[in-house]
């Protein structure tokens, strides 16, 4: 892993943004409606939607609306928000800043769970215990995220077994019991697929560790179990989980927005919605942006996590 | 065969793909009722004898629905499938088989398109043309592709430095023969596995939009559709709700299961 | 070296391992199958046992007996095996934990395998030392400097530091062998340690075995399929066959005077340099196709980057050959000989049109200047048999479908006569006829290998390159390929290159033989010189380094 | 009522659409309604029983021809942020909603007015082109309600996140994604009100996750309820629940320039072909009262009760023969899909005029491609209004020639005529004679298909007291609201 090489991929990510930016402000320019339409809905009249876009600059050209907002980023600024009149900073950052506690609680607690737990599945292979362990998994990459969260809101969150309550958000800055009572549902709901795939992709590898020449030499050296699962199986199978988890943010990044609609969490993924239902321009490019970004960062970080865990990897 | 079967995975994955599947063929015609038939009467009532799954808010018989749904739902999923792995797997092939400068910029551009999430990428495709079954049928194949090229691409790679291949070469043999005798029975295995597990995500990403009311629209019977439409009226008939969430489930499942016990069956480690 | 190492020390009154009337057997979807029957085998104190046996015979599955590491579907149907006296069958998981890698350890075949890739070595040395004799880190790691310096590699406190990927094949097999003896074991088995290594290294391997076997006096059981090896490194050998030991006793007793008719079988497959088992050298050395000033460059730079970055260009890429000139006689077998990585199978590649190259090639007067020159009609009069026989065969096709491919390619006979051709073909290369329907995992190594074969031959070339065509089959299937290949030439008068390190083998074979170091051709002379004062000094050390007993050298089955 | 109110506490209200905007003069999010009525007072403003009551303007005075109004506005009111509130502001605002460049959703209710001025600090005078009885009602639109003039003069964009008003309560926080926070007005020109310390608005986009936390006790108001939910929320322990009847309607547009709705049988029989009573049960939940294709409801001061039509596929198939189509006929309805409401009527239409011949292809689309491709355009699709606080503003929103919205092509001189005389009219028996007549030319023609009127349904929790909505919505009298907990 050089420096050459982390610049290229620097390098990369920002093209694709750029690319990725182009492409969604072609797309919504094409779609049907604007801005104005969508603010002031059906009962506006025709001049109070021209008045509307004359002040919110959509009677543009789009390539000027596209020239002057790249212009805005240059200098930092990603514009006004054309429904919530709020800089699109403000408006993104915090709900970014949402959907991160949201998504780095699950990540963390499935990656927490679903490792021993594949792990454990890898070891009990073929007995009752690896086949639990499978079903559950099935089970959970089967169910559609918008099913598992009614489900869990009839039966865990309803007023009547209310052990949780049935959505909002609450910051952890100062209240971290508060926050963890209400992450709790969205960030299972956004787990559950995440644990299933994480948990057999660390099952499968560890399988496969697990019978190679190594392990086998591992335990002839006559080296504890538990030696030999910690220290030899579980970090050469952990390289290929990494590689699924950083696939896998891509999913929790499109899981969010189901999980946050649902579950009233002022997060991206239920901006994205927002302004997409409203064609709000200026937003849906700085999300996706972030979205992308995160994404294309969540691969770098994931490959070089990879280059750290196993020592045969080096990239260039 | 008698190989593939002696595995549970494959048998409980074939049995629900069979019993999914025979829903989405024959599915209208043995349904009991019309689908759009209304029984004021008997709305949301729980399973009874004369609607074995119960009814939804306007009396409508939601085995029947089920059904109807199939065609819609699992249709969609092979559909959207099929053309993402096909235009995927094409653009796939060309670049591993043309390799160089082909294949290099072939395998940017798809970078680039890959770095933007699947559910992402559907929706902004979905809300670009304007929402439907159609427009989101083509949405999942468009974000299926970059991926499905990269496992095609893969495959033919890992394919191409095979011996035998190289022997075809050395052989003399033209590209044509060589790209679809030698390579592509080969390269297959891979893509087909992954695709059969991709129609499950087809369906599942088919389903959400439905939710989200950028897929399917009423009066369809599509499963997400159904559930969304349900879940207004989900604590006085919880049926109408997991009904459908559970025929998703299934599907997803079954071809799931059956994905993985074929690839289990054609993992050339497992057959020697 | 510690005292306790000191062989005066050591009583021999219990045998260090016994293993009395030991059977085992593996369930299978086919029913039981039996690996092992009624063994009986000792290993004295500070005694060498060799084990020896075609694949499948049954040694590495008495290696995992003796361990007792056997797979779940193994049942064992009673006996006994015995550590210097104490029933080791009836010993808990736990219990063994404790004497495995204490006192006894394992070699295994494969040391890029057997070493954890993601561990550096010292670790991987020092963790044995750790369990069981309780050492500190620190101490552990001076130790295992020790034992690393003990099996002669020269910088040990640097290896201590790498990862496995980061050490030669010669190198990891010597951290393996220093872990295996780090405890001071009271027995070692060694389960075909050499196999997987270069034949010089192999060398080196075996003499270090013989060195350190001197020094602390260990027993060992030594597997092995390679008679000629085995004869050099033990003290009595037994033979197995089909699960069974057919035969045991002092090495030299048992290979000079075998008993039975397995091990009579056994010991004329191994390559014997002084019998000749090749065509007559064809009468007029005509020239049939001329390498010259071949060069090939891997990795090599860009147009680009020779611009731009002239400095790092020079620097990239890899010479796999350069500057190899030589030319192949009509009807003659060419040897090509040389350790791995030598760039052998580089020049195959080339002659086979498969790899760019710069220099020239010319065959049958015309001049091709590169791959792509190289024409339809040159592909067919030159045709490529690969090692591996398993990777050079569609899986996906019939027998009969890749043998008939050239048939019908080149047009060798009329497209209603490729059946008949096909099963005269197969006939050629002594299979039935009805495997043309077969699909080629349906057949062993061996068969697949003649197939393969077979192919070749159905282009009716005038040249056929094998690549170590013999490398990935079992002893004696070896000797088999070797005599089928040698009666396709004398009936067709096609001549081959013929690729292997197995040097004994090509002497028996070869008209000429090449040599081939880091890409160079280095060597160059007819079979029966090889042992020439003038030859090339690494020329030597390969013949040095190939392991066949004096004894055996003058033994003869025939 | 029962007890005396008790001041102090927070008030919760959940709600399920976002509040993107606090400018008064556009917004028209339902949670965006509650929160300016709070934070600003309207010179006028609609009581419970859809009348006029003083707001910011104690009394006023129309002259004879109903062309001239004057408004005298309470003494001493000031805005949140302590400055006077004069006559100037009032100006000032009207001229803004008059404005063509500034998008306001009042104007067209109060593009009678000529000139406004400012007789002096508290006394405000509107002269208007053309007679309008019912310009009190007109100044309490929602969309009308005071701004300062400083606010005005300021930067536009900081009217959608700040606001300054005069009404009983001032605006704290202001988080779209979540939560809206406002407190207790401390100069409200009431004195003793509001009760409340502070109201928060909190926002549940999921309405099963809504309802859960307004039945677990987390909030205390549920701002909508479904109908599918009000059965069992009216069962829970504690909650008052409440279904007042409004003149809010879905109706099914058909523009009259085209073929097959040119015809009006085929109207007719579409409109014999809807089985209103079964509408109002499956999909209101028998929480609405079916419609007989008039616009205005029984609430409506000169409202005529229109004949029942009853369901009559026969008929219905035998009108639609006469009209040139003996074998039916095949149309696309289309609905957008939120409200959902839309196209359960439709999907319903759809089932219910099939007997009757009508092939009815529902086509449901997002709301976005609806508004941009459909709204205004089609020839076929479900509308879906609040109730307007007068007929005229009814009429002249869909129904006259120079109606806002008028998208079905319907064109009626004599309509037109009737709706302006009554609007110069001051004489209530004359009006009710001339609105009656211009109900009576509207149920003739059939130009909207009007199958059922919806209730308006919210919900109180445990100790909320004299919580209410208008039947016109968008009013709350959240000044009267109190929190009864121990
Ligand atoms: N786990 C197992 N299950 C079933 N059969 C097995 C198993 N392991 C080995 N066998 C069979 O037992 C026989 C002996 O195998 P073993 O590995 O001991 O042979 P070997 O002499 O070491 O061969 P090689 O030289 O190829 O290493 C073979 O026929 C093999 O197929
Ligand atoms: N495609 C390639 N790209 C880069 N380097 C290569 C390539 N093929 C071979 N090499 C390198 O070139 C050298 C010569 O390789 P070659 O395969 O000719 O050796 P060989 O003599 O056949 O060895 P072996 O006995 O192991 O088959 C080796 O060091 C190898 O690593
Ligand atoms: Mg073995
Ligand atoms: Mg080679
Ligand atoms: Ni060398």
């Amino acid at each position: 892993m050089t420096r050459g090489y982390l610049i290229r991929r620097l390098l990369a990510i920002f093209l694709v943004l750029a690319i990725v930016t182009f492409a969604v402000f072609a797309i919504t320019t094409v779609l049907p409606g604007n801005a104005a339409i969508m603010i002031l809905g059906e009962y506006a009249t025709p001049d109070a939607v021209a008045a509307l876009e004359r002040q919110l600059n959509l009677d543009q050209p789009w390539y000027m609306q596209y020239f002057n907002w790249v212009a805005g980023i240059l200098r930092g600024d990603l514009g006004m928000s054309l429904r919530l009149s709020l800089p699109v900073s403000q408006v993104v950052g915090e709900a970014f800043l949402n959907s991160a506690l949201l998504g780095a609680t699950a990540l963390v607690a499935v990656t927490v769970i679903a490792i021993p737990l594949g792990a454990l599945a890898a070891l009990k292979r073929g007995t009752a215990v690896d086949l639990a362990i499978g079903l559950f998994s099935y089970l959970g990459t089967a169910l559609p995220e918008f099913v598992t969260a009614t489900l869990l809101l009839v039966f865990l969150a309803a007023p009547n077994s209310g052990i949780f309550p049935a959505g909002g958000f609450v910051a952890p800055w100062g209240n971290i019991g508060g926050f963890a009572y209400h992450v709790a549902l969205p960030a299972f709901t956004l787990g559950l697929i995440l644990l299933a795939h994480i948990s057999r992709q660390v099952r499968s590898e560890m399988a496969e560790v697990l019978s190679s020449d190594y392990i086998r030499a591992a335990r002839l050296k006559g080296l504890t179990e538990r030696r030999v699962i910690r220290r030899h199986a579980l970090p050469n199978s952990l390289a290929p989980a990494v590689a699924v988890i950083s696939l896998d943010i891509g999913y929790l990044l499109g899981g969010i927005i189901v999980v946050e609609e649902i579950f009233a969490w002022p997060g991206l993924g239920r901006l994205l919605m927002y302004a997409l239902e409203n064609r709000d321009l200026p937003v849906i490019q700085a999300v996706t942006l972030l979205l992308a970004g995160v994404y294309a960062l969540s691969n770098l970080i994931s490959d070089i996590v990879i280059a750290m865990l196993d020592p045969r990897v080096r990239y260039a | 065969m008698r190989d593939f079967f002696s595995s549970p995975t494959a048998v409980v994955g074939t049995t629900l793909l069979v019993i999914v599947l025979t829903a989405a063929l024959f599915g209208p015609w043995i349904a009991p009722y019309d689908p759009q038939a209304f029984h004021p009467i008997a709305r949301l009532q729980g399973p009874s004898a004369a609607h074995w799954l119960g009814t939804d808010q306007f009396g409508r018989d939601l085995l029947s629905r089920i059904l109807h749904g199939a065609p819609a739902t699992v249709a969609f999923g092979v559909f959207a499938t099929a053309l993402g792995v096909g235009v995927g797997s094409v653009i796939g092939v060309i670049a591993g088989v043309s390799g160089g400068w082909v294949d290099s910029t072939i395998m940017r551009i798809l970078d680039g398109l890959l770095a933007v999430p699947d559910l992402l990428f559907t929706l902004l495709i979905v809300t670009m043309l304007g929402g439907g079954m159609e427009h989101a049928l083509l949405a999942v194949a468009v974000a299926f592709t970059p991926g499905m090229a990269r496992i095609a691409r893969s495959a033919v790679l890992s394919v191409r430095t095979r011996d035998y291949v190289r022997a075809a070469i050395a052989r003399g043999e033209s590209g044509f023969y060589i790209v679809s005798c030698e390579v592509l029975p080969n390269a297959l295995s891979p893509i087909v596995v992954e695709a059969t597990i991709r129609v499950s995500f087809a369906i599942m990403i088919g389903a959400t939009l439905g939710f989200l009311g950028l897929g399917a629209q009423p009066p369809s019977t599509e499963w997400g559709l159904m559930v969304a439409e349900a879940r207004q009226f989900m604590f006085r008939n919880p049926w109408c709700v997991a009904i459908p969430g559970l025929s998703i489930a299934m599907a997803a499942l079954g071809f799931n299961l059956f994905g993985d016990a074929l690839r289990d069956a054609l993992d050339p480690r497992r057959s020697h | 070296m510690t005292p306790s190492l000191n062989p005066a020390v050591t009583e021999t009154t219990k045998p260090a391992l016994a293993i009395r009337n030991y059977s085992l057997s593996y369930r299978t979807a086919n029913g039981i199958v039996a690996a092992l029957k009624n063994i009986d085998l000792t290993i004295g104190k500070g005694q060498t046992v060799g084990l020896v046996g075609e694949s499948g015979s049954g040694k590495s599955s008495m290696a995992w007996s003796i361990m007792r590491y056997l797979p779940p579907n193994a049942v064992e149907d009673g006996g006994a095996i015995r550590l210097a006296g104490e029933e080791i069958l009836d010993y808990t998981p736990r219990q063994m934990a404790d004497i495995r890698g204490r006192r006894m350890a394992m070699v295994f075949q494969d040391p890029s395998t057997s070493l954890n890739p993601t561990i550096r070595l010292g670790e991987q040395i020092g963790e044995v030392l750790m369990r069981h004799r309780g050492l500190t880190k620190v101490e552990a790691m001076q130790e295992a400097e020790a034992a690393l310096a003990r099996t002669g590699i020269t910088r040990p406190k640097e290896m201590l530091q790498r990862y496995p990927h980061e050490a030669s094949g010669g190198e990891k097999q010597r951290v393996v062998i220093a872990t295996a003896f780090a405890c001071e074991p009271e027995l070692i088995i060694f389960d075909e340690p050499t196999t997987a290594l270069d034949i010089l290294t192999a060398r080196q391997i075996l003499d270090l075995f013989n060195q350190l076997r001197e020094e602390t006096n260990v027993s060992a059981l030594y597997i092995s399929h390679d008679l000629g090896l085995v004869s050099r490194v033990v003290d009595e050998v037994s033979v197995l066959h089909k699960g069974g030991i057919v035969e045991s006793g002092r090495v030299d007793d048992v290979f000079r005077r075998p008993k039975a008719d397995y091990t009579r079988q056994l010991i004329g497959a191994v390559p014997n340099p002084d019998r000749w088992i090749g065509i007559d050298a064809p009468a007029n050395p005509d020239p049939l196709i001329s390498l010259e000033t071949i060069g090939v460059h891997y990795n090599a730079p860009t147009m680009l980057q020779k611009i731009f970055q002239p400095k790092e260009a020079e620097k990239a890429g890899f010479w796999g050959a350069k500057n190899v000139s030589m030319e192949v006689r009509k009807g003659e077998l060419l040897g090509v000989v040389g350790e791995s990585g030598s760039g052998k199978s580089t020049i195959a590649k080339v002659l086979a049109g498969l790899q760019d190259f710069d220099g020239k090639l010319q065959f049958d007067g015309k001049t091709f200047g590169s791959r792509k020159d190289i024409d339809r009609a040159y592909r067919r009069r030159v045709q490529l048999v690969f090692q591996h026989p398993d990777a050079s065969l569609n899986p996906r096709q019939t027998i009969g479908t890749i043998i008939g491919r050239p048939l019908k390619l080149y047009g060798i006979v009329p497209a209603d006569k490729v059946a008949t051709r096909v099963a005269e073909l197969l006939e050629m290369v002594r299979l039935p006829a009805d495997y043309a329907r077969r699909h080629p995992h349906q057949l062993s190594g061996g068969e697949k290998q003649r197939v393969a074969i077979a192919r070749a031959f159905a282009a009716e070339p005038d040249l056929v390159i094998c690549d170590e065509v013999t490398a990935a089959l079992d002893v004696s299937v070896q000797a088999a390929v070797a005599e089928l290949l040698v009666k396709l030439q004398k009936e067709t008068g096609t001549a081959c290159v013929f690729i292997t390190h197995d040097l004994n083998l090509i002497r028996q074979l070869a008209h000429r033989i090449a040599v081939m170091h880091h890409g160079a051709l280095v060597d160059f002379f007819d079979g029966p010189d090889a042992r020439a004062d003038d030859r090339d000094p690494y020329t030597k050390a390969l013949l040095d380094a190939v392991p066949v007993h004096a004894d055996m050298e003058a033994f003869d089955v025939a | 009522q029962s007890a005396t109110p008790k001041p102090g506490g927070i008030l919760k209200i959940s709600h399920s659409t976002r509040i993107a905007t606090l400018n008064v003069l556009n917004c028209s999010g339902p949670a965006e309604y509650p929160v300016v009525d709070m934070i600003y007072s309207g010179l006028t403003r609609m009581g419970p029983d859809n009348k006029p009551m003083a707001d910011l303007a104690e009394r006023w005075e129309a002259s004879a021809d109903a062309k001239t109004f004057t408004y005298f506005l309470r003494k001493g009111i000031t805005f949140h942020d302590g400055s006077p509130c004069t006559a100037d502001d009032i100006v000032a605002t009207f001229q803004a909603i008059l404005n063509p460049d500034v998008p306001a959703a009042a104007r067209a209710v109060l593009n009678m007015i000529d000139t406004i001025e400012a007789v002096d600090a508290t006394t405000v005078r509107f002269n208007l082109k053309t007679p309008f009885a019912d310009l009190p009602i007109s100044t309490a639109h929602a969309n009308a309600r005071i701004l300062s003039k400083a606010a005005l003069s300021g930067p536009r964009e900081k009217l959608d996140t700040t606001a300054n008003g005069t009404g009983p309560f001032k605006l704290e926080t202001y988080d779209s994604a979540r939560m809206v926070r406002l407190v207790k007005n401390e100069n409200y020109y009431i004195k003793g009100k509001p009760y409340l310390d502070g109201v928060e608005m909190h926002l549940f986009p999921d309405l099963a996750a809504e309802s859960a936390n307004f039945l677990n006790g987390a909030m205390d108001v549920m701002l909508t309820v479904q109908q599918a939910d009000f059965e069992r929320i009216t069962a829970a322990n504690g909650i008052t629940a409440k279904r007042i009847p409004s003149g809010r309607f879905v109706n099914v547009t058909m523009r009259q320039d085209q073929k097959p709705f040119d015809d009006v049988r085929v109207r007719k029989a579409l409109a014999m072909s809807v089985d209103r009573g079964l509408l109002v049960d499956i999909v209101l939940e028998g929480l609405g009262r079916p419609a007989y294709d008039n616009l205005v409801s029984p609430e409506f001061q000169y409202a005529i009760e229109a004949p029942e039509i009853a369901y009559d596929p026969e008929g219905a198939k035998k009108l639609l023969a006469e009209a040139g189509y003996p074998d039916g006929i095949k149309v696309t309805l289309v609905a957008s899909n939120r409200p959902a409401i839309r196209a359960q009527v439709a999907v319903a239409l759809k089932e219910m005029a099939k007997p009757a011949g009508f092939d009815i292809e529902v086509e449901t689309m997002s709301h976005d491609t609806y508004l941009a491709n459909v709204w205004m355009k089609g020839n076929f699709y479900m509308g879906y209004w609040g109730m307007q606080a007068t007929e005229d503003a009814t009429f002249k929103l869909l129904l006259t020639s120079d109606a806002s919205y008028e998208d079905t092509a319907w064109k009626n001189a004599e309509f037109d005529k009737l709706i302006a005389d009554a609007r110069s009219t001051t004489d209530s028996e004359k009006r009710r004679e001339l609105y009656a007549k211009a109900q009576e030319l509207q149920l003739k023609d059939t130009p909207y298909i009007v199958p059922i009127f919806e209730d308006i349904l919210t919900a109180s929790g445990k100790g909320a007291e004299d919580w209410t909505i208008a039947p016109l919505s968008r009013y709350y009298y959240v000044e009267n609201v109190w929190l009864n907990k121990a």
